[in-house]
């Protein structure tokens, strides 16, 4: 593992865990051969990172971070990467003068009066940057150490079973039928005049019915399509629904002579039949 | 922690894989200096598809090694995770539909009447399919047309015991008890 | 022949997905009027996790889902299957993918103020095509900023059932004024 490309997004992250590494025991008087000396600079993600690690290098308290010195160690770095002709982000610049800034901040004799001095310690806002970047530089290796798919765990696949289309049927509900059909008729009685009733539709069930049970069987007595169950409405019912069907040509009625049986038969056989049409 | 038996190893690579390994690539899992004999992958295949025995998954040689599959008899549940979403029935079947179970036995060209525009036989299709009609008969008219009707399997779906639980149009044109009367009783006048 | 158990449906349903699967979406492999509660759903996946005990597969439940997966364990081995070395990611997309799970919704400036230095578009080019991070709205300030949050997609991806399992974030070393506490909901316990 070495030699990450410079600027390359996915690169490998080498050295990026500084302390520790062989970099870590930089001469204090900053000569590292350039090419290493490259190779390290770019591995820091910005003024922040490279501060934090001068700091934590000499293991100095954040808190109280000795600014001078940390001043100067930074300018010397940013005016090597100046040399390098690294690209040097305008960031480093702007945090050089902000350091600068603060160490001229600490010289001037603060007021004695003053509130609390805590507060108005010049270094407070950068130890405060300087803490949270590094909440996160440290929360970014976490993450990289959590178990991640395709490298520590992979999801668990098996071939499919050969699969038939399924298809799920549209739902319908009972409401929608009921609408559906009053705008029909509602529409219908725009073209027509004629009124359209409403309907006995047990007649309707009674004349599918009949119809299929035609459909088996061909020819039916008539007083086998009645049921005495059914009382008079039901005989009432059978009688309108054989009316309707005869009226749909869709059954008729053949009777061998005068008296005999009325027998019922499909529509469909009619053009064959013979026998006397009621 | 000790390292986990072969089959297992095996397992989860043909797993993660999720498509056929050769027994070379099943030892190429391997390290080097750890690499098992063809015959102990083998085995150790043979274990592991005794292992999964009547589990949802089986082993099987396959041309080009062993695989990981799902087996047939769970086809009819697996094929469920891809149906399509179900989709509404557009107002043309909906309005066919509303007729032929109001109006039964009915024929097309009677239906195409009340709608006022033609029927079109993708939509029979669709109700067929679902088994919600069916053709009842012919009627003795030029053409011989077939009159369709509503099945049991219609009244199943929509948890009626016959027709007569149809609601019938009053319901809606007056929002009173939710079924007031229906007709059955004393069907005084039917046809149109 | 008998229906095979439930446990062993859900088994066949998530190897043939290969991917998370909801309680939702494992109901939905049932018929309409044999579709079980949520409830037996995950107690058929509770007896499945417990079968697969020891073996080379384990039920895990990420932000999207349920989904079988090999656990880490065996990944020296079933790396081997791939000649490509799993990807890695810089720094840089690590630190603003910490600082957006840890922050959202927040704004790139925020980022950026966090970071010390401005933010490539080419890192959070990188996180949106990962399907990491999405912008989840906009921030009513001048300029109407976008706002980006992580995604399942993340959680998922980390083997992370919600935000609340993201390791905490480290302790400041003393109770500094300017943050109390950190904003993670409930940072009890860190990863698995």
């Amino acid at each position: 593992m070495s030699e990450p490309t410079a600027g390359e997004l996915l690169e490998p992250e080498v050295v990026a865990t500084v302390r520790g590494e062989p970099f870590a025991e930089l001469p204090r008087d900053l000569y590292i051969p350039p090419d290493a000396l490259e190779v390290f600079l770019e591995t820091f993600e910005g003024p922040l990172d490279l501060l934090l690690y001068l700091i934590r290098r000499q293991n100095l308290d954040i808190l109280d971070i000795p600014i001078a010195e940390i001043t100067r160690q930074y300018m010397a770095y940013v005016d090597l990467m100046k040399d390098l002709r690294l690209e040097l982000a305008a960031e480093y610049l702007v945090m050089a003068a902000m350091l600068a800034e603060i160490k001229s901040r600490m010289l001037l004799p603060r007021p004695p009066s003053a509130d609390e001095d805590e507060e108005h310690d010049p270094r407070a806002e950068l130890v405060r940057r300087l803490r949270e970047y590094e909440q996160f530089k440290e929360a970014g290796s976490d993450l990289d150490n959590l178990p991640r798919v395709a490298r520590d765990i992979f999801p668990a696949s098996a071939a499919a079973p050969s699969l038939r289309p399924a298809t799920r049927a549209p739902q319908v509900d009972l409401a929608e039928l009921l609408a559906a059909f009053a705008e029909v008729l509602e529409r219908a009685q725009m073209f027509s005049h004629h009124q359209i009733q409403r309907e006995a539709l047990s007649v309707r069930e009674r004349m599918s019915e009949t119809l299929t049970r035609l459909d088996g069987e061909r020819f039916l007595a008539l007083t086998d399509l009645l049921r005495a169950e059914e009382g008079r409405a039901g005989v009432v019912v059978t009688f309108l629904a054989i009316l309707e069907l005869l009226k749909a040509s869709l059954v008729e009625l053949v009777q061998a002579e005068p008296f005999a049986p009325l027998y019922l038969r499909s529509g469909a056989l009619m053009s064959e039949g013979e026998g006397v049409v009621v | 922690m000790s390292e986990p038996a072969m089959e297992n190893i095996l397992h989860a690579a043909l797993l993660a894989a999720g498509e056929p390994l050769s027994v070379e690539r099943l030892q190429s899992v391997f390290p080097d200096e750890a690499m098992p004999e063809k015959k102990a992958v083998e085995m150790a295949l043979q274990r592991l598809q005794q292992s999964l025995e009547g589990s949802g998954v089986e082993l099987r040689q396959v041309a080009s090694g062993y695989r990981l599959q799902v087996p047939e008899v769970y086809a009819p549940w697996v094929a469920r995770l891809w149906e399509e979403k179900p989709t509404r029935y557009s107002r043309a079947v909906l309005e066919t539909l509303a007729i032929i179970a109001y109006r039964q036995p009915i024929t097309r060209g009677e239906i195409e009447e009340i709608r006022g525009v033609a029927l079109s036989s993708q939509i029979m299709r669709t109700l067929q399919e679902r088994g919600w009609i069916r053709v009842a008969g012919h009627r003795d008219a030029p053409g011989r047309p077939a009159v369709f009707a509503t099945t049991r399997d219609f009244l199943d779906y929509f948890n009626l015991s016959s027709l007569r639980d149809l609601p019938t149009l009053m319901e809606i044109a007056e929002p009173g008890p939710e079924h007031p009367e229906l007709d059955l009783e004393v069907p005084v006048q039917g046809g149109e």
